[in-house]
């Protein structure tokens, strides 16, 4: 196996708040491999954009990166990004990590203009003219797609649609070349059509650039299209991690199970009742105790309540080693699922 | 953008018809006659008699319906004549032109002097959000703000003119103004002007820069700002260059409203300070009933809030680009 | 399969039923008001001409992209907004024509549930005052009666009646679009708009409110407009489904049929920008050019025609006909052409 | 949270305050009945006649036991008056508990045991009046608030709610009261009336001081009707009524709050800026800006504690004003609150 | 209605009558002289006359003791005045290039000097207007030695002869001729123009004539003693006005400062309105044909210093930086003893027959009876205002006229008023007006009707005013009484007053020139007259007074109306109120008349500074 872009181990980040401690991500461990696409999802709040702010380090004053590492591997170098200086950070965002997000319509400053903003991050980060900044704006613009992207350049962010300042974003993010592009659910807010767009400029890009991607999303849909491996959080924690085609053909955590069985599927029969995964999520204030997924889950035990499960292989024949879940009773729960399937 | 700003125009003036009518209609029935208050400044050494009060009320059209001398005064002002005062022997114009200037030379400095100081202080505040030095800052200047500024001014009378004795205690000018130089003229104007625009300030620096403080902690619980900083930029150029830029827009419009607001702060601190402006002048007219004065005072005082206010959006348009008037 | 010309009313493709909502041509333009003298400058057509029934029982879904004018068509229908032009009957009454205490009691047969749990509820009335309130406004029963029907209903809504003096913010997402079902349900309505009850809600939490709908609607024989642009979701729920573009229904049929056998290049390029849950295959899909244009200034002729890719010269000037096809409504003058030639049968 | 506290023990204190300080029994027993003569601080009408026709001359302590010597009071903690000159033969004839003094006058009135923050140069205890005038400075930050809320929410209301041509023509009346130096309005107003109680002056501050509330209003107004929860609202039938009062004012109010309570502060500020002109509080009411007035008429004679003592009364009232609405800002401010650390 | 109701009360007011002038034909001069026997009046030099006065006097202390010594006491004062407001022994004792700073409390309005009508104004005309009359610190009337050859009167007292000097020049450098003052009093009567003070006095003049450029005769309509105040009036330059009013006939705008011309022996510098105006010595007035004419004045420069706020002018007093200022009763108790005021400054005071009163309205059911007015003259406290109000500085006021006036010479002093709330409560219970338990005040039945009393005191909003009427409120209150007060602005108040719609004011007045001015305060149906007193005696006594000619009589008619008014206790008289002055160490030669240290011959001419 080759080197990793990116090595996160034990990466835990808590919010010091007036309630008490939010611990917005727990002991998580992952790695981002070179050129390839890590998928992130989860339900909402289980802290996958807290990850992937921890990775960037713009975690705001009562959030703190309390321990772990986070390991970048740039040019053969090892850069432990946890303990770099804010300086050296500093460089490093833009240039080596870029960053895009959710919200197309409230990321982009309103009161400079598209172009400015691109060539911001250029001269940021290379010694370039302000000249030949914009130019690499314009060109970046191009290159998402935009239209007359000499022109719109000069125009402000409210002078462009959704997908379009997505697409703004992008080109902001990619125009000092990262080795990795974090996208924080890039296409939840925008519409199918666009986000069809969106998804297909990023892989374009993808290729052309040779970057890595951590792409956040909770729409399963999103993540067959472009993630390569798959990461998948729960209140905090990874409870299952696998390369993409072996998650949607082998989900073996409850929640996982869950979430796939739950999707309403084109040719499921619509009489019969969509399964659910009971209960609600629990509040990051007040996590049940063991495996913090027990109340929710169909399979729990005694032992689920009281101890919490470590990330692990399960101890399955078919199962590939690069599949890892968290949960004690995987094998016997993949188990009763086959006899199941084979009784109907 | 011209359009807006006719149509703009066209409701100012109804608007300023609507208030001209309204205070007129109200100092004429205030109690109170100048007629009668110019008879009796007197004292009793002259005989006064109904006839002369009469006659006295012809004279300033007293004895006319008020919406008529209402309609009179306005066919008056249309024609570019504020008419006379009643007290000063002079166009209420020229009354007024003469200390104009003086009011401004107070309240435009300390304007300026309230935005110079605030926004470095507002910014400094948000970037040192939540500290020691930040949270006795701020309560130091919540307590300014919360400190009347006639209590202010006196105190820095007491302090800075009587024990001190560092500077003039009041007036504009010292005896010996006429004789000094240009370069010595505007050192005496500075030092008397000191006092009045420090009291002027001090409530209004308090204010904005915890205005600009709250905005700025808005502003930086924005997504583009964590963009910026994604981007790699350092923490004071994203503070002072992407936040402010956007924090700017609030702050510019409140230079609009609050202008009118200085001047009507004017009235108290121009009398601590025995300053000969509009805010003087203002209040001695009410008192002597001076109908044209005050009119003529409304007027501005209206056409100012007005034009704030107009200012306060072109200037909107101008800083923030999502806006255009077109 | 036969081709029909456009026929006035549907009553070709409905059931022989009396439908329980007939909607014909309705329109919702906004004005665009400007400046201080609030002239008008403009229209946005968020609504311009559409037609369509809903058979009792019956669940019809509407899809389209954002700002297609889904929400304005349901808020039209219980007069939240005030059509611009059309018919709505619900059960044979001209709903437009109600006033006062007629469009009272339609509301107690017409409910909507909204969008986002969060801004529905009045965050300062607690869950009681909340189901209770159109109770009190039609004088339905006494205090205590009225009580026994909230907790009816939370129960129905699976919500636990101990929770009735609690205010919203003490619950989830989940919960709360119950509450706000609840409050729906509270009055009997036959007919309830359901404004993309799910999409903000977690994924996990979406199947159970999707199944408390279908479960509601075999208990109470309710009829649901399904609005959401969750293509599955839609596919799951709804006996016929409707796509929107631009403030037009381009595409009505059965959700087999449309799900399946899509004649609309839009509904086509719209199916096929979900993302597959198949990872691995490179997903064969019609991206579509462009965005989608403002409802102030819609194209001329076929409002889809600039990203269209079937276009041809006539749909840049002419506005296609509703073309019914066994029951399948369609607006498109290249598939219309097609399917008319008989070449194209087979 | 201090902020809260003081002013509810201002509110305390204006309530009790002539059983602080006062030269009426809070209670005695005269004649074989028991009265309150302390009342008739708050209402002249509440203090027993019999008084007046027992030829007390307003001296309670000498004539109770002249008049009748079974008596018996319980006098207030301090024994000053708010508005007269306290003499020392006033307890004549009372066993002297207390050793009494004249007030002194003039300039000579310094802070002292007898008269804690000093006198006016009329004799006045400051004390005294300082107690009795919080009645007026709570009474003037709440009356005319509770004026102008009430016009500012209702205009404000029905600008917000109606839109149309409603929110035309009361949003350019907003704009014409904006647009008049209040002080003018103020001074004609105050002229106007006859005898200008600090009722009216309470009313006039109100009447003058609305719009920034209206103007609120009318932004949450406009905003919180497009809520859904309003649209659900009439979906079940609600009328305007209804959904003006249940659904919006319910939610307005909270922010509307925060300029309300800013509005008090200030209220007491043009209060008292009215007593610095001259045209406060009419006498003989012990406000603090009348106090203010006096101690600036002769801050030339020393008396510091004629500014100082009023002066910090206004300062901390606004003060504390000032931080409940600002508590308020960011209660009501989610984002704010968000943050709050 | 817009027009507020002030005229209404008033009986005449329904037809205005314009004073306007009835063109007369003056006889020949000749004939005029021949027709009458003439009596010569006297012209004065006022400052001879001074100096005269000072002659037998002594100073009781040297000047330096004086400027050492704190004013504490009658005979501190005594002797500081009698040292420092003493005349200079001869010129070189003065400092003639002196410049003084003096302070004003308002704003000059107009300066011109028939338009005058403030104090601030009168301040200014006195230094800088022309006059051919004044009048001395026992208020007896003069032609001005500086400005008249001669005065003489007819023996039927309805024609005055004045004959100019030829040495009078306007600062632009025209003689100042009769025509000047014939024009004056011409424009003082046009109606057209807003002098309504000054016209009081001139309208009862027939005519004024001029037979040449320096005989000017007056001719009255009626045979008044009073006469001799009515020619006394301001006049200004024809040859500068003429043209000025083809533009401007109302005078309804100042001439420039730079356009002014006068006739004083100041003229006008600089002005910078609101701030300061400058006066300076103008060398025409006092030279002529480069010969000395007329005394000197002592000021090369007078600063007149715009100053409303009485504390920038104490710190300015206490900085050295104004030469004289009014002082308040608390400015001088409490804030002139310490050294940083004498380092400057010391202080003066004298009386003056200014005196305030609580006025009862006789239209009310209250006031109309003689025994309450009584009853509140006894309830008052007046020791505790004398000694805490007063500052116990000030005299106890008891009756019209002050005891030492000219008027009063023969009467007994009446002793002061004391506080007496039995007889009060008496006086009240005689009156009918009872004590009612159901209403907590006295109340009486008139016509069927309980009325309570209960009634509001008008008063100036100033706070040393206020805290009078509180004090009455607190002694009436302890009576069954219930006082309200009302605080006024003085344009508001004098809305009140004029319309009558009060119960009860507090105010003062100030004493004119002439006791036949106070008419227009206690005739029947007089404009000042608000309280609606009307007594036929007194107007009688009024109407003789005028005309009696011999002064021990008239003084005698005098005392007759004061004794009827105190008898009728009209006032419940208070206290008079001093002049209280600080000047500067620099300052010589102040002396006090009734009507303060300026407003008199000499006056300020009267003031010098010393040379170093
Ligand atoms: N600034 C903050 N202060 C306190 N808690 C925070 C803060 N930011 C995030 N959290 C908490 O951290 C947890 C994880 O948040 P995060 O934003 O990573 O969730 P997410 O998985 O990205 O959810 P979503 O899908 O809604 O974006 C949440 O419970 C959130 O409440
Ligand atoms: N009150 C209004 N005034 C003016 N325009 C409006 C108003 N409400 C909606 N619109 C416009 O009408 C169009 C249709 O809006 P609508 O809310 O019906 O769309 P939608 O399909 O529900 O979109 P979404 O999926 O975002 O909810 C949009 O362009 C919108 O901007
Ligand atoms: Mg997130
Ligand atoms: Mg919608």
């Amino acid at each position: 196996m080759t080197e990793p872009l990116v090595e996160i181990k034990n990466l835990r980040t808590h919010f010091f708040t007036d309630e008490g401690v939010v611990k917005a991500v727990e002991d998580v461990s992952l790695t981002i491999p070179r050129g390839k696409t890590l998928g992130l999802v989860g339900e909402s709040g289980c802290g996958k954009s807290v990850t992937a702010l921890s990775i960037i380090r713009l975690i705001s004053p009562p959030g703190k990166i309390v321990s772990g590492s986070i390991a970048f591997y740039d040019d053969g170098r090892k850069i432990e990004l946890t303990t770099l200086p804010e300086a050296e950070m500093r460089k490093m965002r833009g240039s080596r990590i870029a960053m895009i997000f959710q919200e197309p319509m409230t990321s982009l400053n309103p009161v400079f203009t598209v172009g400015s903003q691109i060539a911001e991050a250029v001269r940021l980060h290379h010694r370039v003219s302000s000249r030949e900044a914009w130019d690499r704006a314009v060109e970046m613009l191009h290159k998402v797609r935009i239209p007359d992207a000499q022109r719109r350049a000069s125009e402000y962010p409210h002078h462009f649609s959704g997908g379009m300042r997505q697409r703004v974003m992008i080109a902001m993010a990619l125009s000092c070349n990262p080795k990795l592009l974090i996208a924080d659910e890039p296409s939840t807010a925008l519409d199918v059509t666009i986000q069809a767009q969106v998804l297909d400029l990023l892989r374009d890009l993808q290729t052309e650039f040779g970057m890595s991607i951590l792409i956040i999303t909770h729409d399963l849909g999103v993540i067959a299209e472009m993630a390569d491996d798959v990461c998948v959080m729960y209140a905090s924690k990874v409870v299952e991690y696998a390369p993409v085609v072996e998650l949607f053909t082998n989900p073996l955590h409850p929640y996982t199970r869950g979430l796939f069985a739950s999707r309403p599927e084109p040719g499921k029969p619509k009489d019969q009742k969509l399964r659910t995964i009971p209960g609600v999520v629990p509040s990051p204030l007040r996590f049940p105790s063991g495996c913090k997924f027990h109340p929710r889950c169909a399979y729990a035990q005694e032992r689920c309540k009281k101890e919490e499960p470590v990330l692990r292989r399960p101890n399955l024949s078919q199962i590939p080693p690069s599949h890892v879940v968290h949960c004690h009773f995987a094998e016997q729960i993949e188990e009763q699922e086959e006899a199941a399937v084979k009784s109907v | 953008m011209l359009q807006y700003l006719v149509r703009r125009m066209l409701w100012g003036l109804l608007t300023l018809l609507l208030i001209t009518f309204v205070i007129y209609g109200l100092i004429r029935f205030m109690p109170g006659d100048p007629a009668l208050l110019k008879l009796y400044q007197e004292s009793s050494d002259k005989k006064i008699t109904a006839e002369q009060i009469e006659q006295q009320r012809k004279m300033y059209g007293l004895d006319q319906p008020f919406y008529i001398a209402y309609v009179k005064w306005l066919g008056d002002v249309l024609t570019g004549n504020l008419q006379t005062s009643f007290a000063y022997k002079a166009p209420v114009s020229s009354v007024i032109g003469e200390r104009i200037g003086r009011t401004l030379m107070l309240t435009i400095n300390s304007l300026i002097l309230e935005y110079l100081l605030a926004i470095p202080l507002g910014l400094y505040f948000t970037a040192r959000s939540s500290r020691l030095d930040e949270r006795s800052g701020s309560m130091l200047l919540f307590m300014l703000y919360s400190l009347p500024s006639f209590c202010g001014a006196l105190f820095l009378q007491l302090w800075f003119a009587v024990y001190l004795e560092w500077l003039p205690l009041h007036g504009m000018q010292s005896d010996n103004y006429e004789q000094l130089s240009t370069l010595g003229k505007t050192w005496d104007l500075f030092k008397h002007a000191l006092l009045p625009v420090a009291a002027f300030t001090y409530g209004g620096l308090a204010y904005y820069s915890r205005f600009l403080k709250a905005t700025m902690n808005e502003t930086v619980r924005q997504d583009y700002i964590r963009t910026a900083r994604a981007k790699g930029i350092g923490p004071l150029k994203v503070l002072c260059w992407h936040a402010f830029r956007n924090s700017l827009i609030p702050l510019v419009t409140q230079i609009g409203l609050t202008l009118p607001a200085l001047l009507s702060g004017a009235i108290i601190l121009e009398r601590i300070f025995s300053w000969p402006g509009i805010g003087t002048l203002f209040f001695q007219s009410i008192l002597e009933r001076d109908y044209p004065i005050i009119m003529g005072l409304v007027l501005m005082f209206s056409i100012l809030t007005l034009l704030g206010q107009l200012l306060a959006d072109v200037l909107y348009a101008f800083v923030d680009p999502r806006v255009s008037y077109k | 399969m036969t081709v029909q010309a456009p026929a006035p009313t549907p009553t070709a493709a409905a059931p022989a039923t009396r439908p329980l909502l007939q909607v014909t041509n309705l329109k919702k333009h906004f004005p665009i008001r400007r400046g201080v003298f609030q002239r008008v400058v403009g229209h946005v057509r968020a609504v311009d001409d559409v037609s369509f029934h809903i058979n009792p029982g019956e669940t019809l879904g509407l899809v389209g992209e954002s700002g297609c004018g889904k929400t304005t068509v349901g808020r039209t229908l219980l007069r939240l907004i005030e059509p611009t032009a059309g018919e709505i009957a619900f059960e044979g009454r001209d709903v437009r024509a109600l006033s006062g205490g007629q469009l009272r009691q339609l509301r107690r047969d017409m409910q909507i549930v909204f969008q986002d749990p969060y801004g529905s509820l009045n965050p300062r009335m607690t869950i009681r005052a909340i189901v209770e309130e159109g109770l009190i406004i039609h004088g339905l029963g006494n205090r205590k009666e009225r009580l026994e029907k909230v907790i009816d209903t939370l129960e129905d809504v699976g919500l636990d009646p101990t929770y009735i003096n609690r205010y919203p913010h003490e619950f989830s997402g989940g919960q709360r679009q119950r509450i706000c079902v609840a409050r729906a349900l509270a009055l009997n309505p036959k007919f309830m708009v359901l404004d993309e009850p799910i999409s903000a809600l977690d994924v996990s939490i979406q199947s159970q409110i999707i199944n408390l709908f279908t479960e509601l609607r075999r208990k109470h024989n309710l009829t649901y407009l399904f609005i959401s642009h969750d293509l599955s979701v839609v596919e799951y729920i709804s006996d016929r489904v409707a796509v929107m573009y631009l403030g037009e229904l381009v595409e009505t049929g059965t959700s087999r049929e449309l799900y399946h056998h899509a004649i609309h290049p839009y509904t086509k390029a719209l199916l096929s920008s979900v993302p597959k849950m198949t990872p691995g295959k490179k997903p064969e899909r019609i991206v579509l050019p462009g965005d989608v244009p403002s409802p102030s200034r819609p194209p001329p002729g076929c409002r889809f025609h600039p990203r269209c890719p079937l276009a041809i010269d006539i749909c840049k000037v002419e506005s296609p006909r509703e073309t019914i096809v066994d029951g399948h409504m369609f607006r498109c003058h290249v598939m219309e052409q097609q399917l008319k030639s008989p070449a194209s049968k087979k | 949270m201090v902020a809260l506290v003081t002013i509810v023990l201002l509110f305390l204190v204006a309530l009790c305050s002539p059983a602080i300080v006062g030269t009426k029994p809070i209670v005695c027993n005269y004649k074989g009945n028991l009265y309150f003569p302390c009342l008739g601080y708050f209402n002249p009408k509440w203090e027993n006649p019999i008084f007046i026709k027992d030829k007390f001359r307003g001296v309670y302590p000498r004539s109770l036991k002249q008049k009748d010597a079974e008596s018996w009071a319980v006098w207030p903690l301090v024994y000053q008056d708010p508005y007269r000159r306290v003499k020392a033969d006033e307890w004549h004839g009372v066993p002297s508990s207390r050793e009494m003094l004249d007030n002194p006058v003039q300039n000579h009135g310094k802070p002292s045991a007898h008269n804690f923050f000093g006198t006016t140069p009329y004799g006045v205890d400051v004390f005294a009046g300082m107690v009795h005038g919080t009645r007026i400075a709570v009474l003037v930050g709440f009356v005319s608030m509770g004026i102008a809320s009430f016009i500012g929410i209702t205009i404000g209301a029905l600008a917000g709610y109606f839109r149309g041509w409603i929110d035309v023509v009361l949003s350019r009346l907003i704009e014409v009261v904006m647009c008049i130096p209040t002080l003018v309005l103020i001074l004609a107003l105050i002229s106007v009336i006859a005898e200008p109680t600090v009722w009216h002056l309470m009313a006039i501050i109100g009447v003058t001081s609305w719009t920034s509330i209206a103007r609120l209003t009318r932004a949450e107004f406009l905003k919180l009707r497009e809520m859904d929860y309003v649209a659900a609202a009439r979906a079940l039938g609600a009328s305007h009524v209804r959904i003006i009062f249940i659904h919006v004012l319910r939610n307005a109010l909270a922010p509307v709050l925060v300029p309300i309570s800013f509005g008090v502060a200030a209220a007491i500020l043009i209060e008292s800026a009215l007593s610095f002109l001259g045209f406060g509080a009419p006498p003989p009411n012990p406000s603090w800006g009348n106090l203010l007035h006096l101690g600036q008429d002769h801050i030339l004679g020393k008396m510091w504690w004629l500014v100082l003592f009023p002066g910090l009364g206004i300062f901390l009232t606004v003060l504390c004003y000032n931080l409940v609405g600002e508590g308020l800002q960011e209660a009501t401010d989610p984002r704010l609150r968000q943050a709050g650390k | 209605s817009s027009q507020p109701p002030t005229t209404t009360t008033t009986t005449q007011a329904t037809e205005v009558k314009q004073p306007t002038l009835q063109t007369f034909d003056p006889p020949p001069l000749e004939k005029l002289l021949a027709d009458h026997q003439w009596i010569e009046r006297p012209v004065v030099d006022s400052l001879k006359l001074r100096r005269e006065f000072e002659k037998d006097k002594k100073p009781l202390v040297s000047v330096a003791e004086a400027l050492a010594m704190k004013n504490d006491s009658d005979k501190a004062n005594e002797k500081i005045v009698g040292t420092l407001g003493l005349l200079p022994k001869d010129d070189s004792a003065v400092d003639f290039d002196a410049s003084i700073v003096r302070r004003l409390q308002q704003e000059p309005k107009s300066l011109n000097p028939i338009l005058t009508s403030s104090m601030s104004e009168t301040e200014i005309n006195n230094l800088t207007a022309f006059g051919l009359f004044s009048f001395d610190w026992q208020l007896n009337p003069f032609a001005s030695w500086d400005t008249v050859k001669s005065w003489k009167a007819s023996d039927d007292n309805l024609v005055d002869i004045v004959v100019m000097r030829d040495d009078l020049t306007w600062s632009d450098g025209k003689p100042i001729t009769a025509h000047d003052v014939v024009y004056s009093f011409q424009t003082i009567m046009d109606p057209n123009i807003d002098v309504p003070a000054q016209r009081s006095g001139t309208d009862k003049i027939r005519w004024v004539h001029a037979y040449d450029n320096h005989t000017v005769a007056f001719f009255h309509k009626e045979p008044l003693v009073t006469n001799v105040w009515n020619v006394n009036f301001a006049v200004i330059p024809k040859h500068v006005y003429e043209p000025h009013r083809r533009s401007d006939p109302k005078l309804e705008r100042d001439l420039d400062i730079d356009k002014q011309v006068v006739g004083g022996a100041y003229g006008f510098a600089s002005r910078t309105r609101g701030q300061e105006l400058v006066l300076q010595r103008r060398e025409s007035y006092y030279r002529h044909n480069g010969k000395q004419v007329r005394d000197k004045p002592y000021f090369q420069e007078i600063r007149f210093k715009i100053m409303p706020d009485p504390n920038t002018s104490m710190l300015e007093l206490q900085r050295g930086g104004i030469a004289e200022a009014e002082l308040s009763p608390g400015q001088w108790q409490e804030q002139t003893n310490d050294a940083g005021f004498y380092q400057h400054n010391t202080k003066v005071r004298g009386s003056e027959w200014t005196f305030f009163y609580f006025g009862w309205n006789f239209n009310t059911p209250y006031f109309s009876d003689l025994k309450v007015r009584q009853a509140m003259s006894y309830a008052f406290h007046h020791d505790e205002m004398l000694k805490v109000h007063c500052y116990g500085l000030f005299e106890p006021c008891t009756g019209i006229f002050h005891p030492e006036s000219w008027m009063m010479a023969s009467q007994p002093k009446r002793p002061p008023q004391k506080q007496d709330l039995d007889k009060a409560e008496d006086l009240l219970d005689a009156a009918g007006w009872e004590f009612d338990p159901s209403l907590g005040v006295r109340a009486k039945t008139i016509g069927g009707k309980k009325v309570p009393f209960k009634f509001t005191m008008l008063v100036r909003n100033s706070a040393d005013r206020v805290a009078i009427c509180e004090l009455l409120k607190q002694n009436l209150q302890s009576i069954g009484v219930e006082v309200s007060i009302a605080a006024l602005e003085t344009a508001t108040l004098q809305q009140r007053l004029q319309s009558k719609q009060f119960e009860a004011n507090f105010g003062g007045w100030g004493t004119g020139a002439d006791p036949d001015t106070s008419e227009n305060i206690w005739g029947s149906n007089q404009e000042r007259n608000w309280g609606g007193y009307s007594n036929p005696k007194v107007d009688q006594l009024f109407a003789d007074g005028r005309k009696e000619n011999d002064r021990q009589k008239r003084g005698a008619i005098y005392a007759e109306i004061d004794r009827l008014t105190y008898d009728d206790q009209v006032y419940t008289f208070l206290y008079y109120q001093p002049s209280l002055y600080a000047f500067s160490k620099d300052m010589r030669g102040y002396m006090f008349s009734p009507r303060g240290p300026f407003h008199y011959g000499p006056g300020f001419s009267a003031i010098w500074q010393a040379a170093q």
